[in-house]
């Protein structure tokens, strides 16, 4: 029984502001969600705290809506228990890359087969418009008082030097690509990272809509030229093929210097994919070898009576004197 | 005692020791005291052995066993008259003012007191010191008899036969004591099970030393430890592993942890035991699924930082599975935050928080009770949490699991609270009874749950006692949400005033719940007479050396009875109450400054706890100086607060 | 009150509406509630405005100033008989099944009370049954009237002409109380400062508003408010600006914070005044190097988390700069380690805590004071902390300032505790007087220090009162070490155990010295008379409501007297062990659920509190609520806890 | 009058294990601080937790010992409270970045001016042993019961992600070159990036003294390769001197690639460093201008009398009535 888009609908009343690039996101994520025919109770959308982190009260799979910056540890502990769930992270950039960014980091090393969607805004949204760190230097948002005062971070380039074994781009408002790039992250085998441009139209009067648009950016003709173009309508292909060390570094290099492009030609899609790192659910199993089939979540821990099953003894007879 | 530098064999030989004396049926406590430092501070072991059960460590040295000359310095004087000392007679010449690890302070101690007595700086001068108060001294030349265990493996490098001076010294001391040496040779055997050649030399080295010890000094020491007939089965744990074992007993399936003194021992030993076998009984109905696997696992994940930790932990917990992280003081400051998101959505998780002294980085190795107050309120606004605190090995064993009940059954962040002297203390026990674990998972659900496919579910739904169905996420046919803001039944986020004070009720409600259903056996101890002249009131490892200490007075006559508090959270108010106010003296006994446990019991019972026994010098209380403390207080002449400060 | 979704300029008409009243010579609270949101969920402000000084608000609702369906349907009912409704009846239509953000349970309730009166859902069903109650109603069609002004202003879009609806709903209200229209106007030029376009058309707005109101309904409602002649200098102020600028004041010259609601405002207050104009007095010769400086500078930092943010405020402290760091509950949970080492290491640094509704994101724009036991509590171990609590803005300001002194004169952390209340409360204040303001930096040092280049300085030099001179980092000619760990006098990690107990004891002195040297004014108010019926015990915010609904019963003859703490550590225990021994019976009032300060008070005097009136629905305690809970205290018809639940 | 060695050294114990690597970055810091004839007191030397962060308390300048991760905000607040400061962080590999990543990305965001040395044994030495974010995946030390599960952050590519204007490498046996480089590190305008490779001789027995001597690594005479090269050898150039985007792309990019080089030719010398960039100190005086001539710690704020000096009756009188 194929899953409609209303499935995946809560009820709950949307506050996002009109015109948010949220709404593209939820929307591509539904979709993808959808055409991949999940189970809903098979997903678990871990949001941080932000605009982005109400994300989960939309979507009618499980939803956890977490602390600002952890939703990685918590999702990864969710994943870790029970391997068999999809588990999609979503939040701000704020979120992730500013007070999160040592989980950010420090989770890219551990490769667990999920998928994360970072909402960059710059801005930080729900507390009312500070520089995310995102935010160019110098640029001075409607919401600053003064031209922002730190470097940007670049996230594509976090990502990788991270460790994530996907690291891709996609546009809240190109809802259609943005729902192939989800689909192809939560495919993705191993850690996904997905940055979204998303603009903030309360917030953020620089990266906005007609921004990315292009409607100050004419050809010669007077035409918009659009700022996002598709990296695989380059022939740019981010896939590692082979599992050695020269293609790995290679497309590793690749995807570096495509990073640095942005602004006036910004790419969106698959900068770098590499399903030849093994996952740490991998990583786990090869130390634990049910860890895959009889993962903790599905683990019984005691009879009926509260008797429980493990068998302890022998590590208390070890350290027995008799 | 034993002592030498760090990472130079003092734990091995402690090791060695303790187990020898244990599997000769003596009851063993043995305490270790080390520096922050990985190589060269100074480190002791304190073993104390009897035949009568013991809980505490003692101030006094009756034997101690050296191999440098930093320990005859530290040491040699808190040997009693007519103790030993064993020692390496090449070290002789050593000068105090050469050791670079000794304090400034002690240094200038020691000076004064070889001073006074007319004599000079040298390791010898200070055993001339030690002689001169009655102490039996006996060189044991290390390197000389290794030379001889040396040629029998063909092993000439001097470097290496000196790796087991510190056997020596063990070996010296038992021989000493006219020890059985076969139960000590079985010991070495143990400990050094994965490396057959270095027992072999060692247990080699033993007969060089006893052979040694016999024809020189034979009976010039006058006690003995003949081998005593057990008719219990006892094993030999420390506080760590004991953890370790009951969590995995009680079903942890999930242990996060960021390194951390003294904490990551525990989460250490589950990493090498991360496989478990599971009594999988054939035939069983329900555990047909499991009929093929044999075996299960606990997933260890060190992560990188606390903050991970915990939120690690409560992913998991969400899940559906037994989950928890252990920590110490630093590591559990960064928890506040998870542990209020466990608490705002209910989600059970266990957190085994090791003390140590603080405040900050404090005094990382050292001992101290001191993060009771902050455990009660760890987090911002206001949510339900158990919190309870382990007095003894056995105590750990049983709370352990009755945390993670607790956690289940109450769908709350548990705090259970251990410190750095039972983490560290090596304890002979009878075995513990597996059969009295009884797990309680509450109305937790895993599998499968029967309703429609993507039914919300009303996870936060009121209820009498304000506990509610928990299906873990994932589970099959339904859905719902989780959130740190306030949220209605289902999870989601609500401002709603009126919700608001249903859903504060309900998380509330279920501490009433659980103080009303929780045993009082599982909450408090009482010890001693019904009336006595003193009633002591403690928490935690503080336990050991109260019961030794009420023990010495009680021989003298002096009755004190002892209220240990187990479940601090909720708090057993009334039963407390009706204890202290019958008390004809309350005495708290505590190791931190200000003497929390007292504060809190003030506060719920208004009954004023004005006499306090604190120590706060970063080691353990020993039995004597709580009992001179306390027989103080019986005799009146003791100021309203008492501050103990032995220990080196 | 003043209604409309989050985003429509809700804040500047109740900015105008508040400020004109003020201008006007009246006292005005205003108290402002909202979503955790950008845009579009409902928002409102309730301004009380009065001839006599007024603390807090009250429940009933004189006049409802509305410009959207969803302020109708939410507040018609909260207005009392005789009271006002202004609205646009374009909207009369409206549905109330079509408003998104009404919440599920609201839309119920008004149904039901809707159709027991035969009404059915609309806007005007609802203003119906307002009517039926005595209210009067006020239909202003807001468009019509604007668009004349765009005639004027040859403005003719109507997206930008209906950005003045909520102006005009604020002139409609004035015009219908008969308001001196250049007072209001006056009060638009302010708010619109930067904007001189926007002032002009508002104020154009506001002459056609009047002019439609006189003609249509002139004298019909039967309130006025004629302006009044004050003789006082007043200020009209907000709670995080009172903060911002008493630390500009104070001497703060670091500001660190990462934005959290409701505390960032203050520090973005800060940031656009980070240039300090100075008092520079040429001639002074100590300030002779200054001569050429007119401007000193505050700089505000905003790091990546609330770590950063206490650590990086402490780094400030240690180069000897006032630093303080503003944040609510989850960004100080994540503060607790941070706190610690400042305390071990004797650092000044304040924290300004925004008290919020927790636990955890709890809901970030609502009222709570529910923090008050984790402050006294955060993080491991134990170090000496000072906290302090302020009732009103008035004492916010002296407070703040306050705050800095006791962290450099006792060198530990401070932790200044207020809230949402007060944070988003705006009054009228007398004028505040900064010639009451002294700063005391004990004893720190910054610049040189007279000794030789590179001597090691004892920083943490025993003392008679634990405090020890502090020469800033980067003092020439001297240096000394910082640690976490147990130090010695230079800093310098020491574990031991004679060491640890000198500086535990300094450290933890130095708060007894606090309590002796603090004087009695600063840690407590006593209001009322000697002999009450009740004597309230509260602290923080409530103060308002409980001065209000005391005043009240005093007029019923009942005397009630309140005690206020606003020292809570080290705590007054001797002068409140007085005053409530005393009590005839003791109610404690408190914004949150267990009655922290209750229970601090009863662990200090061991008095038991019986009596609670406890509120945590997010908003605060109306003036009425209050009364009438006490009242049934006086009358005894209350049971032991009363949790109060107004407001919407 | 010059300063000598032992005018930086301190009578403290030093407890490090013999054989340890940090104490050759100890000495080449006291050479470096001993030739740049620094002020002691006007030196302050901030720390994390771990072996590394007691180097404080061996070196006779102002030290601050902070807290595990911790150590950039610290010193952050110090330099930003008091620019003339000379500010030397030094910590852990798992101090930096496994717990401090997020204050390491964030910090290299603000380009304060000081410099950052970073012990990197690819272990936590002071809790005995567990595999820290340097560690490689599968890799297995004496310290470690199971092969390192997580894969490692290449802490040069994650500088230069963070916006790190200056990123170097050194090693703690070759003590006088990394003395040049913390020399460099701490004249560099800018947050200045050392990652150093230091050998803990007790838990890490692959990255040993002997790996990098190359004591296995024999040339076909049989002589030992060492496995460190020094970049300014082989004519490799890390500085922009030129303000263009496509300059510093060029070094950028560059820096990346040779940030791949580790193993068996191990690059050692200065990556990348660029002066352009805006240091904090500078940005903060754009917005404020006597910040440089009179910074928060020199500031005086109140008359002996404690008399406040700040003229806020101005900001009140903005809020007044009348
Ligand atoms: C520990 C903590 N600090 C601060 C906050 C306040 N806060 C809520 S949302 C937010 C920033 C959101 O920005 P971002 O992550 O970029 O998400 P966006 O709103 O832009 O989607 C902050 C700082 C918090 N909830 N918790
Ligand atoms: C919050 C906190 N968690 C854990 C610790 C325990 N701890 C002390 S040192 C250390 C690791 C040190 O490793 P690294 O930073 O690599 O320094 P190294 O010892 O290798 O120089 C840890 C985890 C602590 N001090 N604080
Ligand atoms: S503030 Fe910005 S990010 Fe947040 S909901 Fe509004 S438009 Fe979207
Ligand atoms: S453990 Fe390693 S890093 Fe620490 S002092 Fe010893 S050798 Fe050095
Ligand atoms: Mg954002
Ligand atoms: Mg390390």
């Amino acid at each position: 029984m194929a899953l409609k888009l209303t499935d995946l609908k809560t009820n709950v009343h949307n506050d996002w502001c009109p015109g948010c690039g949220d709404f593209g996101i939820l929307n591509a994520v539904q979709m993808a969600l959808a055409e991949m025919n999940v189970e809903p109770s098979n997903v678990v959308i871990v949001s941080g705290i932000g605009c982005s982190g109400k994300m989960p009260h939309y979507i009618k799979t499980y939803g956890v809506h977490t602390l600002h910056g952890r939703l990685l540890p918590f999702a990864s502990g969710i994943k870790i228990a029970n391997p068999n769930l999809e588990v999609v992270c979503v939040g701000g950039d704020g979120d992730g890359m500013g007070i999160g960014a040592g989980h950010f980091v420090n989770s890219g090393r551990r490769n667990l087969d999920m998928a994360y969607i970072v909402h960059d805004n710059g801005v930080y949204g729900l507390t009312k418009g500070q520089a995310s760190p995102t935010l160019k230097l110098g640029m001075k948002t409607k919401s600053l008082p003064k031209p922002n005062i730190n470097q940007a971070v670049n996230p594509l380039l976090l990502a990788i030097a991270s460790g994530y074994t996907f690291v891709a781009r996609g546009y809240a408002y190109d809802v259609r690509h943005l729902k192939e790039l989800i689909k192809k992250a939560i495919n993705h085998k191993g850690f996904a990272f997905l940055d979204v441009l998303q603009p903030c139209p309360t917030y953020n009067d620089i990266l906005t809509k007609e921004y990315w648009a292009g409607e100050d950016n004419l050809d010669p003709s007077g035409k918009p030229v659009p700022r996002v173009y598709k990296l695989e309508e380059t022939g740019y292909d981010g896939v590692v093929h082979e599992n050695t060390e020269e293609e790995i570094e290679r497309k590793v290099a690749q995807a570096v210097l495509k990073s640095f492009e942005f602004g006036d030609r910004t790419p969106i899609g698959v900068f770098y994919q590499n399903e030849f790192t093994p996952t740490y659910e991998e990583r786990l199993n090869s130390r634990m070898p049910t860890y895959r089939t009889y993962p903790p979540a599905m683990q019984r821990i005691a009879r009926d009576d509260g008797t429980p099953l493990a068998k302890v003894q022998k590590l208390l007879d070890e350290l027995s004197l008799t | 005692m034993i002592g030498g530098a760090q990472g130079s064999g003092v734990d091995t030989s402690a090791n060695i020791f303790a187990r020898a004396a244990a599997q000769g049926g003596y009851h063993v406590f043995g305490k270790r005291e080390y520096y922050s430092n990985i190589k060269g501070e100074h480190s002791y072991f304190q073993v104390r052995v009897s035949s009568k059960i013991i809980r505490s460590h003692v101030d006094t040295v009756d034997m101690l066993a050296s191999f440098d000359e930093e320990t005859v310095f530290r040491h040699a004087l808190e040997v009693r008259p007519d103790g030993a000392i064993v020692y390496d007679p090449d070290l002789k010449m050593k000068k105090l003012e050469d050791v670079p690890t000794i304090e400034k302070n002690v240094k200038e101690s020691l000076v004064r007191r070889l001073s006074q007595s007319g004599l000079g700086t040298t390791m010898q001068d200070i055993l001339e010191l030690a002689r001169k108060r009655g102490v039996h001294l006996y060189p044991i030349p290390y390197m000389d008899l290794l030379k001889q265990v040396g040629q029998k493996f063909g092993e000439s490098s001097l470097s290496s036969l000196s790796r087991m001076t510190n056997v020596m010294a063990v070996a010296s001391s038992y021989a000493l004591l006219s020890f059985d040496s076969s139960i000590l040779k079985d010991a070495i055997m143990k400990v050094f099970r994965s490396k057959q050649k270095v027992a072999e030399m060692n247990q080699a080295a033993v007969d060089v030393v006893y052979s040694f010890v016999q024809e020189k000094y034979d009976g010039s020491f006058g006690y003995t430890l003949p081998p005593i007939k057990v008719n219990e089965r006892r094993i030999f744990m420390r506080g760590n592993v004991t953890v370790g074992i009951a969590k995995e007993l009680a079903g942890c399936r999930l242990q996060t942890y960021y390194p951390i003194t003294p904490a990551s021992d525990e989460s250490e030993y589950l990493e090498a035991h991360e496989v478990i076998e599971l009594d999988n009984l054939p035939g069983e109905p329900e555990l047909a699924e499991q009929q093929t696997v044999k075996n299960g696992s606990i997933v260890v994940v060190q992560t990188e930082d606390e903050i991970a930790a915990i939120t690690m932990a409560i992913g998991g917990g969400l899940a559906g599975v037994r989950s928890s992280t252990s920590t110490s003081g630093p590591g559990f400051s960064l928890m506040a935050e998870g542990l209020g998101w466990a608490g705002m959505n209910e989600v059970p998780v266990v957190v085994t928080l090791y003390q140590r002294a603080g405040p900050s980085t404090g005094m990382p190795t050292r001992h101290e009770q001191g993060d009771l107050r902050f455990a009660l309120f760890t987090g911002h606004g206001e949510f339900p949490r158990i919190v309870l605190a382990s007095g003894d090995l056995e105590e750990v064993f049983y709370d352990t699991v009755r945390a993670f009940n607790y956690a289940e059954r109450y769908q709350t962040p548990v705090i259970h609270i251990i410190d750095k002297a039972l983490a560290n203390s090596d304890t002979t026990l009878p075995m513990l009874d597996i059969a009295k674990v009884k797990i309680d998972r509450g109305v937790t659900i895993t599998g499968k749950y029967e309703t429609n496919n993507g039914v919300e579910f009303p996870r936060f739904k009121q209820t009498e006692t304000g506990i509610s169905l928990r299906p873990a996420v994932g589970t099959k046919g339904v859905v719902y949400w989780l959130t740190g803001d306030e949220h209605d039944e289902f999870g989601h986020i609500s401002e709603d005033p009126t919700n608001r004070v249903i859903m504060m009720d309900k998380r509330m409600k279920k501490l009433e719940v659980a103080d009303r259903e929780i045993p009082l056996s599982e909450k408090v101890n009482f010890f001693g007479p019904e009336e006595a002249k003193i009633t002591v009131l403690s928490w935690g490892s503080t336990k050991g050396a109260i019961l030794d200490a009420i023990d010495w007075l009680r021989e003298e006559g002096i009755d004190v009875n002892f209220l240990q508090i187990r479940l601090i959270n909720p708090f057993p108010t009334e039963y407390v109450s009706n204890v202290l106010s019958r008390a004809k003296k309350i005495v708290d006994v505590e190791m931190n400054y200000s003497g929390q446990l007292a504060e809190v019991t003030m506060e719920k019972t208004c009954i004023p706890i004005k006499n306090k026994i604190v120590k706060y010098n970063g080691r353990p209380m020993s039995c004597e100086e709580l009992y001179h403390a306390l027989k103080s207080f019986a005799e009146g002449t003791a100021p309203t607060r008492v501050v103990l400060t032995n220990g080196s």
